[in-house]
């Protein structure tokens, strides 16, 4: 933002949206009902009202310095059945909390 | 026979309302009623419990119902409870419908009197008897008198454990909240049963063999008996302890979503360790938490131990369930009626419409905590209905004053009457901006200032903010030397996070000094004795003097001969150039009016938990100061201040507190300026003495002494009444203490008279202090939020570097001459801002330290 | 029904009944209460009964006591539950704790109470809801409609704050959630244009072409006025997001004051005009 | 319950009366420190011209019965609960740490010593070779004479609250018979635990757990072959010692044993009346309230007289057939509140204080 900025200012990471691995994907077949597809996916953050036959599964992580990795998974569904479904995924193990392991008090 | 109701009316109805009747009545107009129905009909109305008697006539097709109301209650009167307060009693009663107004009714009553006998055995009140009367009153009205002997509680004569030969009975009763009566029951009634008093200690013992491997632990049976006279009560617990079991293996099965490593290094439990259940449970908690931060927050983790009894070994194995992964949807507050929402919002390290990771909630719960806005937080997570993994989280807060504000008429110690209005705000109208300004005028200053801070100038969490200020001091009114100095200036600041819990901060500022120094300026301020001007420097020595005075006085006995001779001893002078080569003073050094631009860096940490009367964590900070070169003064100040919090026993806790100081000028400038030194004693530093009286005093002014060396009779009555003055010299020194009124005295140099106010204390350029305090809390007092009492040692002192030569109490750095109190202190927060108490007695402190065992004052937290 | 046309009682109750009145109308209200209280005790049936347990609400509620004027109105409906006006005891309920957190500090300083926690006033909500659901026709619905609408408006607009707030901070996506939050619960809300608004800027910051487009026709099909399209109607994305105009504040003092904000979406002055804060007090 | 009359709790004062008979103390002799605050009850043991008794820091005491020459003393340093009982072999003593400690006759050096489930607070006894004790936690231990190896247990439903203390267990040949906190009464084969016969003494009765104790904690008493025992809030009742057949049951309440004589049973009975009742029919012959809330200890027939203690350690004798009081001296300044015995006219008591002292009827002049 406009003005210059101030050197070593810490920042926090901003995740926003649903992760989606390649394990749930592999898990998704055309014809699926909503249920079966919220059950395998989650529950998608977007469900936008104008768009009652798509539900999107984003995922945006902003670092510190301001540059934003993103992800977007749609599933498109005809009346209660899942149609098709696109998108990038997440492969294998994800990790992304800080490992705070809290200090160990002795009896 | 049966008839069709064309009407129904109802007679004698008092508080009743007719609706509540026909509501009850199982018959319409137009039905046909006959004497079945009759029945049923009063049968219903009986049971709605208002009417003691009912009867149902006919008049034509009218259905007529005459009823008699039962009593209602117009007062109920409760004596002689004490361990059941009133309050609880009076809603027992309305639960079951009997309360001032209500219809009487007499079962419940009854059902009540064994109800209440009931609680009372349950609290081990075995000798109280509950005596229930009704009073009828005019009107159809009832009083009811219900008066209770609650009797003693049984008190625990004996607690007998059988079976312990691991532990002795001292060491395992230690855990217990039940004791037998001892000296100090009277207080704690720790001697009186309840039942689930034992319960709880039962489970403590459990506990604390489980934790030290006695897997196989039980305890068959647990007998509670009475005496005959149901005064004592005597509990014994027959405990079957079985063996110590080891650790075997550790095992981990379910899903654990991380690599196994990360898992293990959480795990607590060692092979071959005594078998401990407190560390398997806070292992699975650990593992719990670390899922939660990896956004599975419905994860469970259970230790299922299973025992091997031939090798004595305990196999443990971890089931991990980490459920889905769990996002928040909403985050929502409640209870900041005053507090903006961004305000809260702008300290949540837990997003909406992101995945919900344990930590960044808590972490958050205690970031609100620190502002210091918020009497408590609660957060609480809760299922978003519809979803299974989709959860709201709700922060509750509950609003306290935050800063001191409204206009301040009051008396601090050391500055007298203080007038005027500050209002000093951290959360200016819940916008979490600090805003604050004052005008005060008092007996030693006065003070206009503003003060803006925005805490979050942008929403990382910058800071920015700016101060003006005016200020005119009269530094001699409150215990400082004599001058003072009016200044004015600006200042601004920015400050940004460089990590969770520490900011960096840096500012600039302008500011003009003018100092003015009265007659009496101590010598560190402005040099004294001088000579006077105008006046020939001519010196007489002492044994000269007593020679002339003889003669004026010889002179003056007999006035009526005719004109005094002139009497000229110029010959008994002796002229040298003979003054104390006192040193220069500040003013003499540097001048009266400076402006300079002091830069400031700051770089604080703080992981306390509370905003206001913190009980854990730490702070620290460390600031430099200096004013930018080419500044008319040129010195730089190092400033450090830490505290820290260490939780000793139940709700007792430690904390330390250090400050530091050094200054020094640096450049053209040969002396840190006086009105930069550092000060010590009073609040907020060392209690016990007077404010700023800690530390190096200043030397008093002083002045030659001036006497007569010549007389003339002008008028020549005989009498000399001109004189010619000159200064006295010195002839065999004295010793040397500048003490009001004292002479001082140093061979063949003109004496000098010392006539400021006593020696004044003068600060230092080095500030050593150090407190520890015991915080514990007061008996009897529930909300302990606000409070905070403590134990206090005080220690600490100001230095100077270089002192004066006359300077008294002035040592270079000395830790033995640190002065030093113990006391104890209160801090209230109240509406109007912290108010502290204390009271302390010095036990080490230096010859001229000004002691005050008293101390309060409004506005500064110590 | 016919039974309760006695003749009023000695005149003793009705004295007690008239000082009542008379201290009411001083708003002198804790004598006014005493009265009352002593009234109901020693005439618990006279026919002045029940109108004095009604005034012994409005007591409670204008000497600031919220809980007793609640507890007596809850007492009243269950004593009276036919009773002809009923619905002032239901109405009172949702009014005192409407006007709950309104202490001093609100009524003189003027602050923007649509980003606080609106405290006690969450309830009123059901309470007038209760009132309305039973007598449609009660003399009070009017007002209690108006309440809740005004109540309505207030919790929309928190959203919109908070989704300012998000843009703010770069969560785009909790920005535009909020936004629909509105948009499904909040309908006729004043807030509703800003909301769309939200919608579409959130989906435009998460490359969301497609639903942002659709936001924004809906927006334009509904509030064609709204200050973010420009001349040839479309939307300007940039407009919310960037420095607000700098106030004359702000230029003088080198940015010094008045810090500068992101514009933000705010448009109550075009499509919230009417409604002036609701003045509790009749 | 409306209301309980007005329950005053200070003890009734004594009043003065023409006695009837004078007592006369043989000797008395202090037995090491007495009992303390955890309310335990001490009998002497008498056998052949020794007595023996104890004392709750675990002091062993043999005196002479007649002299009361101490023939020789051990001190067991730990806590003792209950005693002394008597064995064929030894002396049989119960601690606070739930064990059963065997003291040879002779010398009190310890022949075997066994650990129960809860403590023991009455005084064990023995018959046919089996050693058998009442525990806190309602059971009837069976112990092998010799060895003190555990034979067999019997474990009663306990109550959520009882009154302090057990009843300790009676034996007759081959059958004991002990009273429980449940209010009923058993009679087992000594030798295998067997239940004989079990009777219902009181049914627990009221809301509170506190008007629901029914403990039998005086121990039965055995005259001839009737039992006659009694419990709290309950009833006094009589049985055939071999078949447990109940022959009459009478309203009492006691938290003492019973003690009889041939024509007539005497308990300290509800608020320490101390009552008669007719041993053929159970009518109540006579009613003494001189002695209201005294805390009495166990009552035992001494000649034609009922001898009872109180808690000032004062002992009364009641004339047998009318209850008048007939004569009364002070025995332990701390209080009785143990059984007493008698042996051919003499009356041994052991105090709270740890006096024990022997008494004889003396008639007046």
């Amino acid at each position: 933002c406009g003005y210059f900025q101030f050197p070593g200012v810490y920042r926090i990471y901003v995740q926003q949206g649903n992760i989606v691995t390649d394990e749930m994907v592999n898990q998704l077949e055309a014809g699926m009902t909503k249920r079966q597809v919220r059950f395998v996916l989650g529950t998608p953050l977007i469900e936008d009202t104008f768009h009652a036959e798509r539900w999107d599964y984003i995922w945006t992580l902003k670092d510190p310095h301001g540059d934003t990795q993103k992800q977007l998974f749609t599933v498109y569904f005809d009346g209660d059945n899942l149609a098709r479904f696109e998108g990038d995924y997440k492969k294998g193990q994800v990790q992304e909390g800080t490992d705070a392991a809290p200090e160990v008090k002795p009896i | 026979e049966s008839f069709r109701v064309t009407d129904i009316r109802v007679d004698g109805l008092q508080r009743v309302s007719a609706g509540s009747v026909f509501a009850a009545l199982p018959v319409r107009i137009g039905d046909y009623m006959d004497t079945v129905e009759i029945q049923d009909a009063s049968r219903a109305l009986f049971t709605t419990g208002y009417f003691s008697d009912i009867e149902i006539g006919r008049d034509e097709g009218v259905l007529v119902i005459t009823v008699t109301e039962r009593p209602a209650i117009s007062e109920i009167v409760l004596e002689g409870n004490k361990a059941i307060k009133t309050e609880d009693l009076m809603k027992g009663l309305q639960d079951n419908g009997l309360s001032e107004g209500q219809i009487f009714k007499r079962v419940t009553l009854e059902g009540l009197g064994s109800e209440l006998q009931r609680q009372y055995v349950a609290q081990g009140r075995y000798s109280a008897s509950v005596k229930t009367e009704v009073i009828d009153l005019p009107r159809n009205q009832v009083k009811l008198q219900i008066t209770i002997d609650e009797g003693s509680v049984a008190s625990i004569e004996h607690i007998n454990l059988v079976g312990n030969t691991s532990f002795s009975d001292e060491d395992l009763l230690e855990l217990f909240e039940l004791r037998t009566t001892g000296w100090l029951s009277w207080i704690t009634s720790d001697n009186k049963y309840a039942r689930e008093k034992l319960t709880g200690d039962i489970e403590r013992l459990e506990s604390f063999y489980m934790d030290r491997g006695y897997l196989k632990f039980t305890m068959p049976s647990t007998q509670v008996s009475v005496s005959p006279d149901k005064e004592s009560v005597y509990i014994t617990i027959n405990i079957a302890e079985g063996e110590v079991f080891k650790v075997g293996k550790v095992e981990l099965a379910g899903d654990p979503v991380l690599p196994e490593d990360q898992i293990r290094r959480l795990v607590l439990m060692r092979e071959g360790q005594t078998f401990s259940q407190v560390l398997m449970t806070t292992t699975s908690d650990y593992i719990t938490k670390r899922l939660g931060n990896e956004g599975y927050t419905f994860a469970e983790v259970k230790g299922i131990p299973e025992v091997n009894a031939e090798t004595g070994l305990v196999d443990i194995t971890f089931f991990i369930d980490p459920g889905k992964r769990a996002y928040v949807r909403r985050v929502e507050f409640r209870g900041n009626t005053k507090t903006k929402d961004e305000v809260l919002r702008r300290e949540m390290r837990q997003m909406e419409s992101a995945s919900a990771a344990s930590i960044a909630i808590e972490n958050s719960k205690v970031r609100l905590e620190r502002l210091g806005f918020f009497k408590e937080v609660v957060v609480e997570t809760k299922e978003v209905p519809g979803t299974s993994d989709q959860v709201d989280v709700e922060y509750t807060v509950e609003e306290q004053p935050s800063g001191s504000i409204g206009a301040s008429v009051g008396f601090a110690q050391g500055t007298g009457l203080v007038l005027g209005a500050n209002i000093q705000q951290n959360n200016w109208l819940g916008t979490g901006k600090r805003v604050g300004f004052s005008v005060n005028t008092s007996q030693y200053q006065q003070v206009y200032s503003f003060n803006y801070t925005d805490p979050y100038f942008t929403v990382d969490g910058v800071s920015r903010g700016f101060s003006v200020f005016y200020r005119a001091t009269d530094f001699s009114k409150i215990n400082v030397a004599s001058y003072s100095t009016n200044t004015y200036g600006a200042n601004l600041n920015f400050g940004y996070p460089i990590s969770e819990v520490e900011r960096i901060g840096f500012g600039i500022g302008y500011t003009n000094m003018l100092i003015e120094t009265g007659s009496s300026a101590v010598q560190e301020i402005k040099r004294s004795p001088n000579l006077y001007e105008g006046l020939a420097p001519r010196y007489i020595t002492e044994s000269n003097l007593a020679i002339l005075t003889g003669l004026v006085d010889q002179a003056g006995l007999n006035p009526g001969i005719g004109p005094a001779p002139d009497l000229d001893f110029s010959e008994l002078l002796d002229s040298p150039e003979n003054t104390l080569n006192n040193p220069d003073g500040f003013i003499d050094a540097n001048g009266d009016q400076f402006d300079s631009f002091p830069f400031t860096l700051s770089w604080a940490k703080s992981t306390l938990n509370r905003g206001q009367l913190a009980t854990r964590g730490a702070s620290q900070n460390l600031s430099l100061e200096f004013s930018v070169p080419g500044s008319d003064m040129e010195f730089y100040k190092l400033r450090y201040s830490g505290q820290y919090f260490q939780p000793v026993y139940k709700d007792f806790t430690l904390r330390f507190r250090a400050d530091l100081g050094y200054a020094d000028a640096y450049g053209n400038t040969n002396g840190l300026p006086f009105f930069e030194h550092f000060y010590s004693g009073g609040f907020g530093s060392v209690r016990g003495f007077k404010r700023n009286t800690l530390g190096p005093r200043s030397t008093p002014a002083a002045s030659y002494r001036t006497v007569t060396i010549g007389a003339q009779d002008s008028n020549s009555d005989g009498k000399y009444d001109t004189f010619d003055t000159g200064y006295l010299l010195c002839e065999t020194s004295k010793d040397v203490i500048y003490k009001t009124g004292a002479e001082v005295c140093l061979q063949d140099k003109a004496v000098a008279q010392v006539f400021g106010s006593d020696d004044l204390p003068f600060g230092g350029n080095v500030l050593i202090e150090g407190s520890i305090e015991l915080l514990f809390p007061l008996p009897f007092i529930e909300d302990q939020r606000m409070l905070q009492t403590a134990f206090f040692i005080d220690s600490g002192n100001v230095f100077n570097t270089e002192c004066g030569f006359y300077q008294q109490n002035c040592f270079d750095v000395d830790l033995s001459r640190m002065s030093a109190s113990y006391g104890i202190g209160l801090t209230w927060i109240s509406g109007f801002g912290p108010l502290t108490f204390s009271l302390s007695r010095p036990f080490q402190y230096n010859p001229e330290d000004e002691i005050e065992t008293f101390q309060f004052s409004l506005g500064t937290a110590f | 029904c016919s039974s309760t046309d006695d003749e009023p009682k000695v005149s003793t109750e009705k004295e007690f009944y008239d000082a009542a009145q008379r201290l009411l109308n001083s708003s002198q209200w804790e004598p006014a209460i005493r009265n009352l209280q002593l009234l109901e005790e020693n005439f618990p049936f006279g026919a002045y009964a029940e109108q004095a347990q009604l005034e012994l609400i409005y007591g409670y509620y204008k000497s600031n006591q919220p809980e007793a004027a609640i507890a007596a109105a809850d007492r009243f409906i269950r004593l009276h539950p036919q009773h002809r006006n009923v619905d002032y005891a239901y109405y009172m309920k949702g009014l005192t704790s409407y006007t709950q957190n309104q202490g001093i500090f609100e009524r003189f300083i003027p602050s923007d109470l649509t980003d606080r926690d609106p405290g006690a006033a969450r309830e009123s909500f059901a309470h007038f809801a209760q009132l309305i659901a039973r007598y449609p026709d009660s003399q009070y619905a009017g007002d209690a409609r108006k309440r809740m609408i005004h109540l309505r408006n207030i919790l929309a607009r928190y959203e919109i704050h908070v989704a300012n707030y998000y843009f703010k901070r770069g969560a785009y996506l909790a920005a535009a959630n909020r936004g629909r939050y509105v948009v499904e619960n909040f309908q006729l809300t004043p807030a509703v244009p800003d909301a769309l608004a939200v919608m579409a800027q959130g989906y435009h910051l998460l490359e969301m072409n497609e639903l942002a487009d659709s936001a924004v026709e809906i927006l334009k099909a509904n509030f064609p006025d709204y200050p973010n399209f420009d001349s040839d109607g479309n939307f300007n994305f940039q407009y919310s997001i960037d420095i607000n105009d700098r106030s004359w504040l702000n230029l003088m003092s080198f940015g010094m004051f008045d810090k500068q904000e992101l514009r933000g979406f705010d448009t109550r002055a075009i499509y919230n005009p009417a409604v002036a804060t609701f003045d509790a007090d009749q | 319950c409306s209301s309980t009359d007005e329950i005053d709790i200070e003890p009734k004062e004594l009043e003065d009366f023409a006695p009837k008979v004078k007592l006369q103390e043989l000797w008395s002799v202090s037995v090491g420190a007495g009992q303390d605050e955890r309310y335990s009850r001490f009998v002497p043991a008498i056998e052949g011209d020794t007595i023996y008794a104890v004392d709750v820091e675990g002091e062993v005491f043999a005196f002479d019965k007649n002299k009361g020459k101490e023939q020789w003393s051990v001190e067991l340093d730990q806590a003792i609960s209950a005693g002394v009982g008597l064995s064929a072999r030894a002396l049989l003593l119960g601690s606070y740490k739930g064990e059963i400690i065997a003291l040879s006759k002779q010398d009190g050096s310890e022949l075997w010593r066994t650990v129960l489930s809860s403590e023991v607070v009455s005084e064990p006894t023995a018959s046919a070779g089996v050693v058998v004790a009442t525990t806190n936690d309602g059971r009837l231990y069976g112990l092998d004479g010799e060895s003190g190896e555990i034979k067999w247990f019997f474990e009663s439903v306990q109550p959520v609250l009882t009154l302090r203390g057990t009843s300790a267990p009676v034996v007759r040949g081959d059958v004991v018979i002990a009273g429980f906190d449940n209010g009923k009464v058993f009679a087992f084969d000594i030798h295998t635990g067997l239940i004989q016969w079990e009777q219902r003494v009181a049914v627990p009765k009221g809301k509170t757990e506190l008007e629901r104790i029914v403990d039998i904690d005086g121990t039965p008493f055995l005259a001839g072959d009737i039992l006659y025992a009694v419990s709290y809030q309950g009833r006094l009742m009589a049985f055939t010692s071999a078949t447990g057949r109940p022959l009459w049951a009478e309203e009492a309440s006691s938290v003492q044993g019973p003690a009889a004589d041939y024509s007539q049973v005497y308990i300290a009975g509800e608020q320490d009346k101390v009552q008669a009742f007719s041993s053929a029919t159970g009518v109540k012959v006579w009613e003494n309230n001189d002695l209201l809330r005294r805390k009495l200890s166990p009552p035992a027939v001494l000649g034609s007289y009922v001898a009872v203690a109180d808690l000032e350690g004062y002992l009364h004798l009641l004339d047998k057939d009318t209850g008048v009081m007939a004569a009364r001296t002070s025995v332990d300044g701390d209080g009785v509140r143990a059984r007493m015995l008698v042996e051919n006219d003499i009356l041994y008591i052991l105090g709270t204080g740890g006096e024990l002292s022997a008494w004889r009827l003396k008639p007046l002049k």
